[in-house]
């Protein structure tokens, strides 16, 4: 009996302790753990894709005595996403870090890393989920911290700590919720749970705890310094997955387990707060100083964007409008997630060229590395929305649905969103235009230039013109 | 898929896939590269060829893709969109090689021509689009594609042009998208039709309708550069005179112009576009553009900003061919589509040639050009005789066909915004031929580059000038003959208003 | 019942006295102290509800907080690395 | 200003404080709970204690993660760089005092992990007395706190969760499914595991409180 649920956890923890156990071999055993993990994920993604879902009682108990895996077309999406991005900066990381010291240190607390978040977005128990949370936040502190520069240690201090508030308001929210309901299980728990107020609290408590862990306005603070410092395949990694992944389980709390509790006045408070983070976190982008702090800005600004949706979820009656809905906000996360570890992974790039990642003086360092300013350019395209990428589509139909629902309000925010990621994206890629002499050739360092490149069109061509599949995942009318 | 499914995408591809091999392209191969460009412009002339041949005889050509429910990447080949198509892919041809020829040893001529047949595969995108949704992603895709080549010469003065380039277009694209969103939402997924698909909503959503429709008017008309959202044409003169040949003549200001076009017949309707009372706002617009654009080229000493303006001017007597209700004025409309790009390709063409062959940027420096550069001159004058409408270029059909249309439609208003506008271009055109014929020549170029040979200038500039100024002549005497643009157009016309 | 609410009572405090101290003091080692007392205020009131009323105590929540201290202890040990390392960086200066 | 920012933090936190003071005083009644099943589902998982069996049974998988959390939280530790030198060599009644207690927690731990099967006990509480034992170490002057060398001390602090996973793994092979203990093995198969977690847990503890990897003696292990 193959579990692939037991299996996507357990194989990069397993790849993790080995790194941990054997350091001289770290980096042909670290990405041969990337691999067979991608390759678990995809037995996974493949079951999903027959089965509609998967549910593996481990241990034998199942709930609500045991803990439960369990995969839907919506974590599926994520986990495939997460593999491949990870795969992608495994590969980088592999050329990034020269070999030594860091090099040691990096891969066991990556793999760590990879398992907690596979565990995250297959976990059925909120108890469970509070651990994964809690190595997934423990590891992405430790891997900002690898480059070792006081700025990095003091925002990645800064990250653990607010990290573990988010944790502990979480848990006490489980707590609550096991006092009244006497379960852990996502699935028991979502039928039972009744609008009244100690799941009420429940609900704040936890939404306020990974607010924080995803960085939602008015919590992102502690985000930028934290992302823009660490190593290059870790700032991705945490953009793109870690942020996303909290966000993840928000979005499943309301919609799954609080649906009967969200009113349409708590829906649209996430959406001022969204609106308010497309703007702070555009703003902020446009005004940074260097690269990787508006990539940074630029995933506070994504995060509210996401959390856009919310309000018009809510308002919109179960059908095919909410279903297509749901798929563009899984479209956006995704898009996103490409996106953003394509940005970071160029602007690593970048930065180890010219020595420094300031905008205003990049002209150079662009013009030298063609496909890197490319994977930039794409990867800008997919934040902004531009077609064909996938976010385009994802905004399509969020502009689509929020007229129809007549929450006519968020246009405006998505529109002043939209202008502001290209005035911050562009303000980049115009540094690419300058009097240097002509470039050697395209692709300059295969191994670190193609991962981001790959990421980045896939973000920018390969979602948007490819979404239909996502219909078929999640089990919607209208896909294949 | 049978091959009249496939052949839309295959028309976009031709350029697509050699652009993409030639970013990847080492800088040095420019043999390997100048074979990928002809081969992939050559190839996208011949398809178009076939796709005229076949909608001539009642082929049907479509490719759709699904990209999520209710959003369908359509690409259709109707008559409009061949008239499109065929007008890019022919000048693209053109522009090749004369962009070959202008960039010899400039640099990053990899990310050039690379860019270069992105924007073309764009354009024909937008000629295809069979719905809203396929029109907005290629009309964006355009944007992106353009900018590098506004922004490539990497002066200062490029990055500025680029950066309101950007400013403009992706500030339009984004009303645009709101007007397409806002239209499916009240239609429901629609493709382009003939006469439209929105006559048969409730009236209680014409009001919603009339503001779609101002969206779409913003969106568009910042690329079609109407005033006064054209600010950043002149400001993107600072191209190569390829890139401003292109975004003139054929991609850009013709996209937003095609837009238009596409959005009065096809989405609305014409009919019921003048029910709404859109058709006059529209006019209004238009005419205020053509005065403003012809009165600020007068003004101008640098060649390109006149030319420049000079689009400005020309482009919107395609916007008021649409304003006008009746057959003959669309005719007259849709037929300057075609006659106004050639023409302006060919004044482009020869302004570079001017600068690259003797350092000659302004009007004031054009004294006795036409002793130096005679061919080239004579392929100007063509281009300028035509815009001012005097026959038998094809500039005087276009002006014909609007007059006509404007006595039907009782529009007499419209006779004298023409004669107003044909005097003005007289204005800033004919002093330019005064200069270039009649004045003596200077004793030194401002900067000679290349030296009189058996030619006055290279041969890779020389011919596409030449080529577009004869089909300038060759569009005004055989107006009447089957495939010409004329023709076409009354087949679309014939179309649009329907038996 | 009065003593369940009691502890847990006592919990809940514990939570919101940490909380407060987290927010309104800035050094490292104030913060891990309030963060930790955060934390046995859950478990205080996990303990608290594993023994309502005479029956047999709940072993669910009583392993919930052992995992609970671990996972504390291991993000605590974390923290006063990274403090010490940075204490360390100051000491170079 | 500070001052009142802090009052009104008072204020805010004090409010969330009443409230949930205010939800909970009418929800602490007996159910419902999972005790009645977890007491009645015990004869199958192979020990007795209820706690045990919660943590090694029924939710073993939290166990096996936070093993991983444990481990993850030293690595970060060692990737922050070199231990400090430690402290200075424990004088005569120091000495002799170590001398007995180090040997007594090593004992006491043993025991704990034994009697974790039937009574309060288990791999946490034994690896928390290994793990002071050698924190007594480092206090009376040992750098490296009584651990092995380095490559050592790797292969001890994964050996927990490797334990773990590989018995999940086995089990999952002979088609039990991940971590279903087969009845007749259930007891050793968790006291395996708790004997690994346990020398784990005390490694990694003691290792964290080094806090870093240690300078290398001369001749010994490099830093790796």
């Amino acid at each position: 009996m193959l579990d692939s649920l037991a299996l996507a956890v357990s194989v990069p923890l397993i790849g993790a302790l080995l790194v941990t156990a054997v350091p001289g071999r770290v980096q042909g055993l670290g990405l041969l753990a990337a691999l067979a993990t991608l390759a678990t994920v995809g037995l996974v993604t493949a079951e999903v894709w027959q089965q509609g879902s998967l549910r593996s009682d481990l241990g034998g108990w199942g709930a609500p005595l045991g803990i439960s895996l369990a995969a839907d077309g919506l974590s599926a999406a994520l986990l495939a996403m997460a593999a491949l991005v990870a795969l992608a900066v495994s590969v980088y990381a592999s050329g990034y870090f020269s070999r030594g010291e860091t090099e040691t240190h990096f891969w066991p607390l990556w793999l760590l890393l990879w398992a907690a978040l596979n565990g995250l977005l297959l976990a059925a128990d909120l108890f469970n989920l509070y651990v994964t949370l809690e190595l997934l936040g423990l590891t992405a502190a430790a891997l900002g911290a690898l480059t070792g520069t006081r700025a990095a240690v003091e925002a990645s201090l800064r990250y653990l700590l607010v990290g573990l508030l988010g944790s502990l308001a979480y848990l006490l929210g489980v707590a609550l919720l096991y006092t009244a309901y006497g379960t852990l299980d996502m699935a028991l728990l979502g039928a039972a749970v009744r609008p009244e107020p100690i799941a009420g609290s429940a609900l704040v408590l936890m939404t306020a705890g990974l607010a924080l862990k995803a960085a939602l306005f008015p919590m992102h603070f502690w985000l930028p310094p934290a992302h823009a410092n660490a190593p290059a395949p870790v700032s991705a990694a945490l953009s793109a997955l870690v942020v996303k992944a909290a966000f993840y389980l928000m979005l499943r709390l309301w919609l799954d387990v609080f649906a009967p509790l969200v009113t349409p006045w708590a829906a649209g408070l996430m959406g001022l707060l969204g609106a308010l983070a497309v703007f702070w976190g555009s703003w902020r982008a446009l005004r940074a100083e260097r690269l990787k702090l508006m990539a940074a800005y630029s995933t506070v600004a994504q995060i509210g964007y996401l959390c856009l949706f919310l309000p018009v979820l809510t308002a919109l009656p179960a059908g095919d409008a909410r279903e297509d809905l749901l798929v563009a906000l899984l479209l956006m996360a995704l898009t996103h997630g490409f996106a953003k570890a394509g940005l970071f992974l160029a602007a690593g790039l970048v930065q180890r060229s010219a020595g420094h990642d300031r905008i205003d003086d990049l002209g150079g360092t662009a013009q030298h590395m063609p496909a890197t300013t490319f994977s930039i350019g794409l990867a800008g395209i997919a934040l902004i929305g531009l077609p064909p990428s996938g976010s385009f589509v994802g905004k399509w139909i969020l502009m689509r649905s929020v007229i129809e629902s007549g929450q006519w309000w968020w246009i405006p925010v998505i529109l002043v969103g939209t202008l502001l990621a290209a005035a911050y994206v562009f303000r980049v890629l115009s540094r690419a235009f300058n009097l240097e002499p002509t470039p050697r050739r395209f692709v300059t360092q295969a191994r670190t230039e193609v991962p981001a490149l790959l990421l980045a069109l896939t973000s920018a061509a390969v979602l948007g013109l490819a979404a239909r599949p996502l219909w078929r995942l999640l089990g919607f009318e209208g896909g294949l | 898929m049978n091959l009249d499914q496939l052949l839309p995408a295959v028309i976009v591809l031709s350029s697509f896939l050699p652009g993409v091999f030639i970013f990847l392209l080492k800088e040095e191969s420019h043999l390997l590269r100048g074979v990928l460009n002809m081969t992939g412009a050559i190839v996208k002339v011949l398809l178009v060829g076939v796709m005229i041949w076949g909608v001539f005889h009642g082929h049907v050509y479509e490719t759709r893709l699904t990209l999520a429910p209710g959003l369908d990447l359509v690409l259709h080949a109707d008559a409009l969109a061949v008239l499109f198509a065929t007008l890019s892919s022919v000048l693209w041809l053109v522009t090749t090689i004369y962009a070959i020829g202008y960039l010899e040893h400039s640099p990053n001529r990899s990310r050039f021509f690379g860019f270069f047949s992105l924007c073309v595969s764009a354009t024909v995108g937008v000629a295809l689009a069979g719905n809203l949704l396929t029109f907005v992603v290629f009309y964006e895709v355009l944007t992106l594609a353009t900018y590098p080549l506004v922004a490539h010469r990497g002066t200062p003065d490029a990055t500025r042009g680029g950066k309101i380039y950007l400013a403009y277009t992706m500030g339009g694209g984004a009303l645009l998208l709101v007007g397409a969103v806002w239209l499916q939402a009240l239609s429901g997924p629609s493709d382009f039709v003939h006469g439209g698909f929105l006559s048969g909503l409730h009236p209680d959503v014409w009001g919603q309708l009339v503001a779609i429709f101002f969206f779409l008017l913003a969106g568009l008309g910042v690329k079609a550069a109407l005033v006064p959202l054209h600010g950043w044409l002149p400001q993107s003169m600072v191209a190569p005179a390829p890139v401003s040949a292109l975004l003139h003549a054929v991609a850009v200001v013709k996209a937003g112009a095609f837009g238009i076009v596409r959005v009065v017949y096809d989405v609305y309707g014409v009919g019921f576009a003048d029910a709404l009372g859109l058709l006059t706002p529209l006019g209004i617009l238009a005419t205020i553009t053509i005065l403003y654009g012809s009165g600020m080229a007068l003004t101008q000493d640098g060649l390109k900003k006149r030319l420049a303006y000079s689009t400005v001017s020309q482009v919107s007597y395609i916007a008021l061919g649409a304003s006008i209700l009746g057959p003959i004025a669309t005719i007259g409309g849709v037929v300057h589509l075609v006659h106004q790009g050639i023409m302006k390709i060919t004044l482009f063409f020869c302004a570079g040639n001017y600068a690259e062959t003797l350092g000659v940027h302004k009007v004031s420096q054009m004294d006795g050009v036409g002793r130096r550069m005679p061919w080239t001159t004579l392929a100007f004058s063509v281009g300028a005789l035509g815009m001012i409408g005097i026959p038998p270029i094809a500039g005087f059909v276009s002006k014909w066909y609007l007059a006509m249309g404007a006595v039907e439609a009782d529009a007499y208003w419209v006779l004298l915004i023409l004669a107003l506008s044909s005097l003005l271009n007289a204005g800033y055109f004919l002093p330019i031929l005064y200069r270039a014929w009649f004045r003596p020549p200077p004793k030194r170029w401002p900067e000679e580059h290349i030296p009189a040979g058996r030619f006055e200038t290279m041969g890779a500039l020389l011919w596409p000038p030449l080529i577009t100024a004869a089909f300038c002549l060759v569009a005004g005497l055989f107006a009447a003959a089957p495939f010409s643009p004329l023709e076409w157009a009354t087949l679309i016309a014939r179309r649009e208003y329907g038996p | 019942m009065m003593t369940s609410l009691l502890y847990g009572g006592a919990g809940v405090i514990l939570f919101a006295l940490g909380l407060w101290a987290f927010l309104v003091y800035e050094p490292l080692l104030r913060k891990l102290i309030a963060l930790n007392i955060m934390g046995s205020g859950v478990f205080h009131l996990l303990i608290a509800i594993a023994e309502r009323g005479a029956l047999a105590p709940d072993p669910v929540p009583h392993a919930m907080v052992l995992t609970g201290i671990v996972v504390a202890v291991s993000a605590t040990a974390l923290a006063l690395a990274m403090g010490r390392r940075l204490e360390d960086d100051d000491d170079a200066r | 200003m500070r001052r009142a920012g802090t009052l009104v933090i008072g204020a805010l936190v004090g409010l969330l404080a009443l409230w949930l003071l205010w939800v909970l005083r009418d929800v602490l009644v007996p159910t419902p709970r999972l005790a009645e099943l977890a007491l009645q589902e015990l004869p199958n998982t192979g020990v007795s204690n209820p706690v045990t069996g919660v943590l090694l049974a029924y939710r073993a998988y939290d166990t096996l993660l936070e093993l991983a959390v444990l481990l993850a939280a030293l690595l970060g530790i060692w990737s922050l760089g070199a231990a400090s030198p430690g402290f200075q060599p424990a004088g005569t009644v120091l000495r002799g005092m170590v001398k007995l207690v180090v040997p007594l927690l090593i004992l006491t731990g043993g025991y704990l992990l034994w009697v974790g099967g039937h009574a309060p006990g288990g791999a946490f509480q034994a690896g928390a007395l290994l793990g002071a034992a050698g924190v007594v170490l480092r206090l009376a002057g040992d750098a490296r706190a009584g651990l092995p060398p380095v490559p050592v001390q790797r292969r001890l602090a994964v050996a927990g969760a490797a334990t773990f996973v590989l018995v999940g793994l086995a089990t999952m092979a002979f088609g039990t499914g991940f971590l279903s203990y087969p009845p007749a093995w259930a007891k050793w198969l968790i006291l395996t595991i708790e004997t690994a977690a346990t020398l784990a847990i005390g490694v990694t503890l003691a290792a964290a409180y080094v806090g870093g990897q240690p300078v290398p003696r001369s001749g010994e292990d490099g830093p790796l």
